[in-house]
């Protein structure tokens, strides 16, 4: 059978992997099945997905944000229902649970991959002044200072402006070491730990000494100024997560190292967050539902992961297939899935259902830490009122 | 045949009612003049008789046929406007050739027309010109002339000549006069000068709040005004009015302490003239003390041929009196006024006019 | 009263003059290097590589930063000819749309004395309190339903609606200042009222057509959101969204977007241009008579 | 021109063949031809989408998608519900920020920069094209190199403040909460003090020479002319200038600020406005699911708030302003 | 004192020279009237006089100082313009008080001069209205107001009455003749009307092409106009034209096979006359044959007043004649013509007049 199917992205930038690597490959295998890529540009993807689909207009297959964002579009009937597709079994549980149903009785993404928070820095620099990985927070302190009094980089290449930084990159970044991972997020939606206990509290107050060493006026910094920052050589240590891996590769003229989030004292375990970023499901509106299916199939093979992983660095496949990583910094930062527990996003699952949205609080709170809006206590305490103005288990 | 005849013709804007039934009777080839303050409804009136208005009530008759509801354009009717109206996207050919191109008229037809009508006008060497590079008088000559091609029954002029300079009005007047002597066609034209009135009318509509107060040769009205409006209205510099005491039953009449005047007038049962009214040119000056009155001239304005005094006796406003170029007064004299009595107008409290009797004998 | 100056005084006020004169050029070039400077900065940046752009982006193109890679991604990557092609025809068609049928309507409005005037005039043009995007879902929905969606053809629907409330404004005002004279004589010629509209109305506003154009003309061609939801496909993209390939999650083709932007003032100051010899006078008797 | 073709002419005329049928006056049919387009496309492709949007303030949506009837319940959210009530204000009074900053610069400039034009300085049009090119910019371009130019870390504010001796004064204007908002307003009124400018260029050139003749002659010089007889004159257009400038506050200022300053509005909402409140509520932001019902009934506010205030401009200001017979 | 002089004042627009160097005197309280046709200069000459425009070359000199480089507010004039550029914004009161109060002056002193301006106007009902509020004749009428207020030296009026329509400029026209007479300030004022340039003036000043053609009284120059450009210009309507040949010398001159016409004239060397001009007013009418000339008479308009012959004798262009408002003559009608020998006016080759010895008598 002849079918077209069209891809809904967000990532533009992944344009030219798709049209010269992945499709080839499927089509390769897939005779008679043709595929299109066709992102949309980040800002406005959620809007205009929303549109094509209450319109009847949207691609075939559809790329999805992890948890509610997916949920909902599988509940109002624009997602299907793939829980019997065969490639599912590929995937550990946590990966599903980012497109599951709460009670996983249902799934309606394959997981595509996850992304891992940490730290990147300039190994030239480094090596420069002499200085190692830091393992602990008061080692990294300690070479924050070494950079600081050195002059010559800004040692954390991050800013406030875009806001989303300071949440994704700082605070649920350094958290987990705090909060104990996935024990500390489960306590949050159950309702037996509150925003204002001290380990959610603490990151804020971590991030709050980073203020001293973020670029000068990083109030105006924004998202691209720091990655030009950084793979400029003007900047010694990147806060950040493995998606930069690719485009710094092309970018920096300079070795680059990465370390996990340090922890509080030598010897505790370290938590990083693997965070579930990717998945694609089928439109239920789309006309080629069996071509649909087959492309949802390959996505969940090994081939794909393995193509996926290294033609997109710093993406990492969540399939339970042996792959290879060929990056070298790509393979330090997976590497910590076996030292370190993982988790994901405290905010994403459930916690940001309701009005005010907590992601969105921790944008603007994680951003006032820095910018010295708030006080660390007074980020939480926000955080905590937005929760549970709606979030019933933590109402009481 | 293209007589144009009005009947009871009305017309209101909503609430507001600007023509109040008017009845017209206007004979193939004649030449009409609207004349009446502003305001009075010349202007819709003409656009009634050219369909660009509905009528309200009555009827506007052409050629005998009512034609209330036909287009403009099939009334055989040309306007003329006051702004020209030309097409300024248009040369002077192709303004004079609109109508009857879009008329679908034959390309030789049209050529003949436009060149015919041009050289009537004097037109033909600026035929490939845009309006924006016409003088005024040629404009409105090309105004005329896209009237002229369309070869109508009726033309309608609405004061064609307000926006020239006094010169050119002069020989753009005459122009549409000999116009009219070569065409022989119906003409009503607005205007608000005198002269044009005077000087254009066959007849003479005078209006005012949307009623006709007199139809009539220009001469009739100028010497026998059936109001006051309309003696004040005709004629210029405007015929001066002086308030009188009527004596013997309205026979004789008398201003404040003068001699009585003898009056030669059809009375009427009921109505005794209380002002007379006497135009500049009737005014006679004599030596001090032989006049009706003395008064003092107190301007005088010597137009070369002509010269008009400002004297002033008493009365509330200054008498205006039309004499020789060469008068050899001056701002100060005394004079004696005479008026002669054959060319009194003699008005009511109404300001209905009496029918002179010896008046005829001027009429020219 | 009359006190004369003395001269004295008076060449005080000739020196004012002179000073006057300096002063406004002063004023008026300082503000217009404030209103290009940052143009001609996008611009130059646009003829540098990343580096170059931000590690000196007061700095002309040299050497190691010159580069037209941005250009070289533009011309290649993508179909921009079709893009440009596609802006053009949209924001082209629109405008005449939107000139047309403002026209037609302002006209109606203006001219004629009907029972809903008053009330169609405030009607249309309500549309200019709420953005239009609001309605993008049952726009869309629409276009579906006319299987229009990746046409151009629903852009310049949609636009055409978006502009047309100003276009009415602006019209209208101006329609009531027509000579009503030169409307009358035509039909004494015989023209019908379309005609009348045609060959005598439209022929004396186009100035105010051209104010009405550039008015309308900004919002369309820099539009991003309509071409998104309505005509995102390859062939019916426009160069704004064309430019937004190069603007992704986490990293941005600076080179390129600057390069694509640059290319895409282009066009419309072309516009401008066309319409601007109109555009005073247009605007005098126009938008100003509110 | 003799009596002879006088003659010829009149029988000429008379014998014309008779005169095809009389065409009688239409109904309003052409009326209708002429409104109908504009109305039929407007309606269709505005109006009935924007209803039915607005529409769905009146609802409360489910999870599947589904609405149900709440009547004003979205509105006493909006208004009464802490959560939403203080971003609405909040994004109210930002608006209104907005609007003011752009009265007290964006119009003034414009005011200036028409006056000095109007003056027909040598190059006046060059000046005018050139201040009116930022205008035709889209807000992605603005965006950029505005944020590079205010940037802390490329340096162009900096070094070129430093040119004028200034460096000291530089701030990470954008990123402060205290600033952010006014550097944005200025960012706009730089974009679109050309509307403001030629609508007033227009109206200036229509202020007949004569009159300011009669003012030199009355003894008043450049300035005072200015003051005393041109603004006065002007101040109808100067209202309309008003009150586009508060509609476009409202429904053009959010293209500017999402893109500069994000959908929240950054920072802690200190930009956020009426339009990017809509937007990310009706369209959704990152976890958060639009909720087009609760869009809808800020949409609405808007639209009562612009209603709201174009009435009172009309009614209380226009009929003040007269326009004069110049 | 406030003589003005004008001494060799030039005025040129970058390369476009419109005024080629005019030297007048202007006595203290004369009313100086400035006519020519459009474009001649008149307005350049008025503004320049009033600083509204710098002076190219020459000087301007009020009461004896130079005012070259003076600012319009400070050289005591005041300026009353066509459009009567009244401020919109201000009532009557705020117009006329406007340069007084920008002055500084008193609030007491400013009611005073602008209840007193009002009172001469006619204008008190009328303080408070806004111009928009006025008809024509009250905005001119404020225009003035605001020009007397300012008590100025000398009043400079730029066609202040051209807006107006025919009976309030006749109006207008007197009261600004009063209004001289009362004040007695210099006035300067410029027209395009004939009647009020001859009514108005003390002294006409003919412009043509940026040069004075003429200057003298009213009659001067109705009687003795220096060419035939001036013979043209002044009189209404205009001199009739005719080309004649000179015999014996030029001490006689016949028109083609007509009988000589004995001429009283200061021949000129090397100038013999080729035109004779005669006013519509002097020219006779008689029986036919018993003239110089037979001609027809083709078009008649009646004034009521008086009567225009234009009357076609094979000439190129028909001769007006001016006749008796009773006048029984109709179109079609032939009429001898009778060219009185004291009311010829002739020219040379030049267009320049030849003096008439026996003209004086005319003179009144
Ligand atoms: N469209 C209209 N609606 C209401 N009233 C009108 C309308 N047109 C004209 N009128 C009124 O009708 C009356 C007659 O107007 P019209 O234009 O016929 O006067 P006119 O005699 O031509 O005056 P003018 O000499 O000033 O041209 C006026 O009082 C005018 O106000
Ligand atoms: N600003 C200018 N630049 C160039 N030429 C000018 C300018 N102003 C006037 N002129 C020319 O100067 C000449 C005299 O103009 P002016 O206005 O003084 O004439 P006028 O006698 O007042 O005419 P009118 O009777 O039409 O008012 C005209 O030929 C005109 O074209
Ligand atoms: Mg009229
Ligand atoms: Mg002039």
């Amino acid at each position: 059978q002849d079918a077209t199917l069209t891809i809904e992205s967000w990532r533009a930038e992944d344009q030219a992997i798709w049209d010269d690597v992945l499709i080839p490959a499927f089509e390769a295998s897939h005779p008679g099945i043709q595929v299109d890529f066709a992102p949309t540009a980040p800002t406005e993807y959620n809007a205009a997905l929303n549109a094509r689909l209450d319109g009847g207009t949207a691609g075939d297959l559809i790329v999805c944000r992890p948890f509610d964002g997916s949920l909902a579009l599988y509940q109002r009937g624009h997602l299907a229902d793939i829980s019997d597709l065969d490639g599912l079994d590929n995937f550990p549980d946590f990966a599903k649970a980012a497109w599951q149903t709460d009670d996983a009785s249902a799934s309606f993404c394959v997981p595509m991959a996850s992304v891992i928070h940490g730290f990147i820095y300039n190994a030239d620099a480094f090596a420069e002044l002499g200085i190692e990985e830091p393992g602990t927070v008061e080692e990294f302190f300690a070479v924050l200072d070494t950079i600081q009094q050195d002059g010559t980089y800004t040692p954390l290449a991050i800013g406030s402006a875009d806001q989303w930084e300071a949440a994704t990159m700082a605070y649920t970044n350094i958290g987990p070491t705090y909060w104990n991972g996935e024990e500390g997020r489960q306590a949050l939606i159950d309702g037996s730990a509150k925003f204002t206990d001290p380990q959610y509290v603490r990151p804020f107050e971590v991030m709050e000494r980073w203020a001293d060493y973020m670029g000068r006026a990083f109030q105006a910094q924004g998202y691209t100024d720091s990655q030009n920052l950084f793979t400029l050589g003007r900047a010694a240590i990147y806060p950040t997560g493995s998606w930069e891996i690719g485009g710094f590769n092309d970018q920096a003229f300079f070795e680059m190292g990465a370390f996990p989030p340090p922890v509080e004292a030598e010897g505790d375990t370290c938590y990083i967050s693997d965070h579930t970023d990717i998945g694609i499901g089928m439109n239920t509106a789309t006309d080629n539902p069996e071509a649909a299916r087959a492309f949802l199939e390959w996505i969940a093979s090994a081939e794909f992961a393995q193509l996926y992983t290294n033609a997109l660095p710093g993406f990492f496949s969540l399939s339970n297939a042996q792959f290879e990583v060929e990056d070298p910094l790509a393979q330090e930062m997976i590497s910590w899935r076996e030292e370190c527990e993982s988790t994901i996003r405290v905010a994403h699952q459930i916690l940001s259902r309701g009005e005010p949205n907590t992601w969105n609080n921790m944008w603007t709170v994680s951003a006032n830490v820095f910018n010295d809006a708030a006080t660390p206590a007074e980020a939480a305490a926000a955080l905590q009122q937005g929760l549970e103005a709606w979030y019933e288990p933590q109402q009481n | 045949m293209s007589d144009l005849v009005l009947k009871d013709v009305r017309k209101a804007y909503g609430e507001a009612r600007v023509i109040h039934g008017i009845d017209l009777d206007i004979r193939d080839g004649e030449f009409v003049v609207f004349v009446g303050p502003s305001g009075c409804g010349k202007s819709t009136l003409l656009r009634m008789i050219a369909g660009l208005e509905t009528v309200t009530g009555g009827d506007v008759i052409i050629g005998g046929e009512k034609v209330n509801d036909i287009v403009p354009a099939d009334r055989g009717i040309a306007m003329v406007f006051q702004s020209y109206a030309l097409y300024p996207h248009k040369d002077v050919y192709g303004n004079m050739a609109f109508a009857l191109r879009h008329a679908g008229e034959d390309k030789a037809v049209i050529d003949e027309r436009v060149k015919k009508a041009a050289e009537i006008l004097g037109l033909e060497a600026l035929l490939k010109r845009k309006p924006k590079e016409l003088s005024g008088g040629q404009r409105q000559r090309v105004a005329i002339g896209r009237a002229i091609v369309r070869d109508p029954e009726i033309f309608l002029f609405d004061e064609p000549l307000s926006n020239l300079d006094a010169a050119l009005r002069v020989q753009m007047r005459v122009e549409i006069l000999r116009l009219h002597q070569r065409l022989k066609t119906t003409m009503i034209y607005v205007t608000h000068d005198q002269v044009e009135a005077m000087t254009l009318a066959d007849r003479i509509v005078v209006l005012r709040d949307g009623r006709v107060e007199q139809v009539g040769t220009p001469l009739e009205l100028y010497h026998h005004p059936c109001n006051r409006f309309v003696a004040g209205f005709i004629g210029s510099p405007k015929m001066n009015f002086l308030a009188i005491d009527p004596i013997d039953d309205g026979r004789r009449v008398r201003y404040r302490q003068s001699a009585p005047i003898d009056l030669h007038v059809k009375t009427r049962s009921g109505a005794v003239p209380t002002e007379i009214g006497i135009r500049p040119e009737h005014v006679r000056l004599v030596e001090p003390g032989k006049g009706a009155f003395d008064g003092t001239v107190f301007v005088v304005e010597r137009l070369g041929g002509e010269t008009f005094l400002h004297v002033d006796f008493g009365h509330e406003e200054p008498f205006v009196v039309k004499a020789d170029g060469g008068v050899q007064l001056r701002s100060g004299d005394v004079v004696g006024l005479v008026f002669p009595a054959e060319t009194l107008h003699l008005f009511d409290a109404e300001g209905v006019a009496f029918e002179q009797t010896e008046r005829h004998a001027l009429l020219g | 009263m009359t006190n004369i100056a003395s001269t004295g005084r008076a060449r005080a006020g000739r020196a004012r003059g002179l000073s006057t004169k300096a002063a406004v050029h002063t004023v008026l070039l300082g503000y217009t290097i404030i209103a290009i400077f940052p143009v001609i900065l996008v611009i130059l940046n646009s003829f540098k590589n990343r580096r170059g752009i931000f590690s000196d982006p007061l700095g002309l193109p040299r050497g190691e930063t010159f580069s037209m890679e941005g250009y070289a991604t533009v011309l290649t990557q993508g179909d921009f000819a079709t893009y440009f092609a596609n802006s053009i025809i949209v924001t082209v068609s629109a405008l005449f749309l939107i000139l047309l049928l403002g026209a037609m309507a302002a006209h109606a409005l203006a001219e004629y004395r009907f029972r809903l005037n008053t009330l169609l005039g405030i009607y249309l043009i309500l549309g200019i309190m709420v953005p239009i995007r609001l309605g993008t879902v049952a726009i869309l929905e629409l276009m579906v339903d006319l299987n229009l969606v990746n046409t151009l053809l629903a852009l310049i629907l949609v636009y055409t609606a978006q502009g047309l409330p100003v276009a009415v404004f602006i019209l209208t005002e101006f329609m009531r200042t027509l000579s009503r004279d030169i409307k009358d004589c035509a039909r004494v010629d015989g023209l019908s009222e379309y005609r009348i509209f045609f060959e005598v109305v439209v022929p004396l506003i186009r100035p105010v057509l051209a104010t009405v154009a550039v008015f309308s003309m900004i919002p369309i061609w820099n539009d991003l959101w309509f071409p998104l939801i309505l005509a995102s496909g390859d062939a019916t993209k426009t160069v704004t969204l064309g430019v937004q390939q190069f603007i992704g999650q986490y990293t941005v083709n600076w080179s390129a977007v600057l390069a694509s932007l640059s290319i895409a003032i282009l066009p419309v100051l072309g516009l401008y241009a066309l319409f601007s010899r109109q555009l005073i006078a247009g605007i005098t008797s126009g938008a100003v008579k509110g | 021109m003799s009596e002879a073709t006088t003659e010829q002419e009149k029988t000429a005329r008379e014998a014309k063949p008779p005169k095809r049928r009389k065409r009688r006056v239409g109904g309003g049919w052409h009326i209708f031809v002429f409104i109908a387009p504009a109305v039929l496309i407007y309606t269709i492709f505005s109006i009935y989408p924007l209803v039915e949007s607005l529409r769905l303030s009146l609802f409360d949506g489910l999870d599947d998608g589904s609405a149900v009837w709440n009547g004003l319940g979205n509105y006493v959210t909006l208004l009464f519900n802490p959560t939403w009530a203080t971003q609405f204000w909040n994004a109210l009074w930002n608006n209104l920020i907005l609007f003011f900053i752009h009265m007290v610069v964006q119009n003034p400039i414009g005011l200036l920069l028409a006056a000095l034009l109007s003056l027909a300085p040598r190059f006046g049009s060059t000046y005018r094209t050139l201040i009116f090119i930022p205008t035709l910019l889209s807000v992605v371009v603005v965006g950029f190199i505005w944020e590079l130019i205010l940037s802390p870390l490329w340096g162009v504010s900096e070094t070129l403040l430093g040119a004028v001796g200034l460096a000291w004064l530089y701030q990470p204007w954008l990123g402060l909460e205290s600033t952010a908002l006014t550097t944005v307003s200025l960012i706009s009124v730089w974009q679109y003090v050309g509307i403001p400018m030629m609508l007033i260029y227009a109206a200036l050139l229509s202020i007949p020479d004569e009159l300011i003749d009669a003012a030199r002659v009355d003894g008043l010089n450049g300035w005072w002319i200015f003051w005393k007889v041109k603004l006065p004159l002007i101040l109808p257009t100067l209202g309309i200038v008003a009150i586009l400038t508060y509609i476009g506050n409202f429904t053009a200022s959010f293209d500017l600020i999402y893109s500069i300053q994000g959908a929240l509005g950054a920072p802690n909402y200190s930009t956020d406005v009426m339009g990017t409140l809509l937007f990310r509520t009706f369209f959704g932001q990152q976890l958060q699911i639009g909720d087009i019902h609760m869009g809808a009934t800020i949409a609405s506010m808007m639209f009562f708030i612009i209603l709201i205030g174009v009435t009172i401009y009309l009614v209380l200001v226009q009929r003040r302003l007269q326009r004069y017979e110049m």
